[in-house]
């Protein structure tokens, strides 16, 4: 069913946790569907100096939250909103076609968090402007 | 690695003698049931034999059973076959919220077809209200649809009452047994059943062959048309060695009903009190008597199903779960929404399914593990962070 | 005493090797497939790789096959699915007086439920004419089906022309081709058929299970609703073990179908040819060439087949007929009738079915011992005693 | 399927044959329907001295004529016309239901084979005055 990449994340997740004093935190999907991530962002003159996550959900959302953290780790703004779900289903070498969702979860909750940072810090992110997570109510 | 299987609900290994029975009925009498010579006869033979079994053991006639190719048919068949066979006398039937697919879909065909469902709610536990069901009944009511016990949590339907009712009332009476036979003593008669569903890989036998019980008298359109097989009701080769199968594992299952009871109900209630010892936030789904004696179903707060079905097969324990992912669908069991738990605790069901080859060191193990995977992916959990906050 | 199986166009014997492929399935990877620990994977794999196997060898793609119980539930599903599936379109259905009762009845019914169905005539070799069809078809036509080879007396159809005439008209194809699969290598895009459908105890797999191969495209209705199996087209537990068989005794046969086909020509021929030196009165039913290779049908004048076929049984040897009483009715063969043989003829029907395990030898037994019955049957016969006079 | 009787007496028909020169000969059934039955009587002194049957049909139509012809060898005419297929049935241990026509068959032989000899002979069988065979067309 699942890649050896996926399981190996899910059963290793990188990155899991909490950050103190985070300079972002967003938080997309609800438990009524079945999965919820959060992520929490360390931010340095516009470089992710460290990231966390926290998911309540299936397999591959916790894979796919792994994945997604490991990516955009040490990368600049810039280069975290480049993140697509496709990029974090590639990366875990694919995702059921039922469990995509998931890989777009984790797009959203990093753009979350960077959209919170950007309210928090007054740094104007133009391309997450009018951003909004679809994948709260699925 | 261990390889514990505890989910039995939803298939069981076939005995060893049970296999056995089959493998001639492959090899040496191949015979068409319904050729005249010799190999023919032998096969006949065995289904008769087969067939007697099966009616002896459920307090019927031979003629009132037929074999189907599992419990699914069986139920689309009772459903299809009453509902079209009668449709001059009404068209109104009524079933509940937590049968399952086989009786759902079914219903909802025919919904799609000029009939009126009625789906009757149930407590927490899982129970019918049987003035609901009074209740529900109409001239235009031709058939009552009510599973004998639910595969997800186990609950068991006072079946004996709704044939009670089913029968002051003239209206066909169907069960779907599939998850009891094997478990419980069934008499047709004494309970008033008029179809009832049986498969027999939940019973140590193998998928892909199962019966309808079908009193006699009862009107209902045939589902498979064809040759002249099981007396002109239901086409096709008679699946001789499966047939031979199920009645070897219904002989079985009904040789020692009562010490695989105790000994199943000695595991659950170890596995039950195990877990609600060692883990918190736990909730165990049904009813507490009257369920099924190797059923365990629980609710674990703040962690999700399929996660957690994959960590159990990590550490080789074989289970199931009512959420989402597991079935490829988004929606949490709709039986544990029917009984009232909101959707982030569906999420998070677990049905361990217990069978005459568990044993107790393999409850403990499953103990053991679950309470460690279980700790393990609520630190992972944003919602299990919150409650902690709250202490 | 000796013991000649030649029935095998009514069912065959499984082969060693498909009683192996299967047992396994039984007793450890006994997992359901839907179930998402390794167990359950291990089955869904083997389901997976039977589906792959089938979809190869006929030329179709692995989304195209769907396992059933045989060929009857194929034959329903495919006729019933594709009528009430399409009844926006129109309710006219082509069909031929050749079918087995799988289609024959299934037609029927839907006839009683508001379609119109065309049966088309045979000539005397059992074949359809393409300008019959042709005419046949109207703007309410959706479906034609027509079976591949005939059961009793192996006539081949034109597929592939019946193919092009569906295609031509925009008419969805089906065709039963139990009787073909193991003896003809096929391929679903060269014929233009639609729909497919087979069954594994004609083909030395077990009884039971069967696939419907459904083109992409085809707008028909499920037939088994429940759960998610069969991509939610055909409910119930996968029945693994018997798949598995399938696809391995499929593999068997389209291993070396030209020497299985060779080789059981070469007996046909032989038996043929040795009942028509022995034995006056005697005519071949079906087509000379177009003719399955195992196939051997004849009528013999003078005597019944009943008498005949307990003769043979008592010699050992297993025969069908298309006689009135093998099958509990009074009336002669369909087929044979179709064809146009008299009544009294058509009960004199014999039919040897030739397989990959008889002998040359076993062919010699069957014309001893067939000419000293019949010579004995004739004895009894007052209508022989007419003939006698006659000479 | 069917009873030892059934098949001794298939296999071992006894007075299978013609009679040269019958007092009276009965034929009912016909091929259409699959069996026909034929009956020859040698009747001296208002009893049956030899009976022989020739029968086209199934196993059970002829088990019925052998059976049938012995119960009634060196019998009166009286005692034959008594003979009910019920009891060639039960003579035989049984006959499937859709074969009890058969028996029939041979009881309406036999009375055929009566009636003809009553023609022939000029005795009159008073019960078979408006005796017709049922079976000729079923
Ligand atoms: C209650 C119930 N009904 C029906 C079925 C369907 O039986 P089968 O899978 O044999 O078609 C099952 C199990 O799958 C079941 O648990
Ligand atoms: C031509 C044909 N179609 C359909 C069937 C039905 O197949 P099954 O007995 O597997 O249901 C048979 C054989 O019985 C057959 O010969």
């Amino acid at each position: 069913m699942y890649s050896e990449k996926v399981m190996d994340h899910f059963t290793n997740p990188r990155n899991v946790g909490e950050i103190e004093d985070a300079d972002g935190i967003g938080q997309v999907g609800n438990a009524k569907c079945g999965d919820i991530m959060k992520i929490y962002l360390k931010i340095e003159n516009d470089i992710i100096v460290d990231i966390k996550f926290k998911t309540f959900g299936c397999g591959s959302a916790i894979a796919s939250s792994s994945m997604a953290t490991e990516l955009i780790k040490g990368k600049t703004i810039n280069e975290a909103l480049k993140l697509t779900n496709k990029a974090v289903a590639e990366a875990l070498d694919g995702l059921p076609p039922v469990k995509m969702h998931c890989s777009v979860l984790a797009e959203e909750a990093i753009k979350s968090a960077l959209k919170d940072y950007s309210e928090k810090s007054g740094v104007i992110i133009e391309e997450l402007k009018d951003f909004e997570p679809k994948e709260d109510h699925h | 690695m261990k390889d514990v299987y505890m989910d039995n609900a939803a298939t069981t290994q076939v005995k060893k003698e049970v296999v056995e029975s089959m493998i001639p009925y492959f090899t040496e009498n191949y015979g068409n049931p319904s050729s005249i010579y010799k190999k023919g006869r032998n096969s006949k033979k065995a289904l008769d034999e087969s067939r007697d079994l099966v009616a002896r053991t459920l307090g019927a006639t031979s003629r009132e059973i037929y074999f189907t190719s599992g419990g699914s048919e069986s139920d689309n068949w009772a459903i299809k076959g009453v509902a079209f066979g009668n449709k001059d006398k009404g068209n109104h039937i009524i079933t509940t919220k937590i049968e399952h697919h086989a009786v759902l879909h079914t219903c909802e065909y025919l919904e799609r077809n000029g009939f009126n469902v009625t789906y009757l709610d149930v407590d927490k536990y899982g129970m019918i209200n049987l003035d609901d069901l009074k209740n529900a009944i109409n001239d235009n009511t031709i058939l009552i649809t009510i599973m004998y016990a639910n595969n997800e949590v186990g609950t068991i339907q006072p079946i004996k009452e709704i044939g009670k009712i089913a029968k002051e009332n003239n209206i066909y009476f169907h069960t779907d047994a599939v998850q009891v036979i094997g478990n419980i003593e069934i008499d047709v008669d004494e309970l008033g059943v008029d179809l009832l569903s049986l498969s027999a890989h939940k019973f140590y036998g193998p998928k892909g062959i199962g019966a309808l019980y079908i009193r006699k008298g009862v009107k209902l359109h045939p589902y498979i048309h064809g040759g002249a097989q099981e007396r002109n009701r239901r086409a096709g080769t008679e699946n001789v060695a499966l047939i031979v199968g199920l009645a070897k594992a219904l002989e079985l299952a009904y040789e020692d009903l009562e010490s695989h009871n105790k000994y199943l109900i000695r595991l659950r209630d170890r596995l039950i009190n195990g877990i609600m010892d060692r883990i918190s936030n736990v909730k165990l789904n049904g009813h507490i008597e009257k369920r099924l004696p190797g059923n365990v179903n629980i609710s674990i707060e703040f962690i999700e199903g399929e996660a957690l079905l994959l960590s159990l097969d990590m550490a080789g324990i074989a289970a199931s779960s009512g959420s989402a992912c597991t079935s490829g669908s988004l929606d949490p069991s709709h039986v544990l929404l029917a009984m009232g738990l909101p959707h982030e605790i569906a999420h998070g069901s677990l049905r361990l399914s217990l069978g005459d080859f568990n044993s107790e060191e393999e409850v403990d193990y499953v103990i053991e593990n679950l309470t460690k995977i279980v700790q393990r992916l609520r630190d992972m959990s944003p919602l299990y962070e919150n409650v902690k906050g709250d202490n």
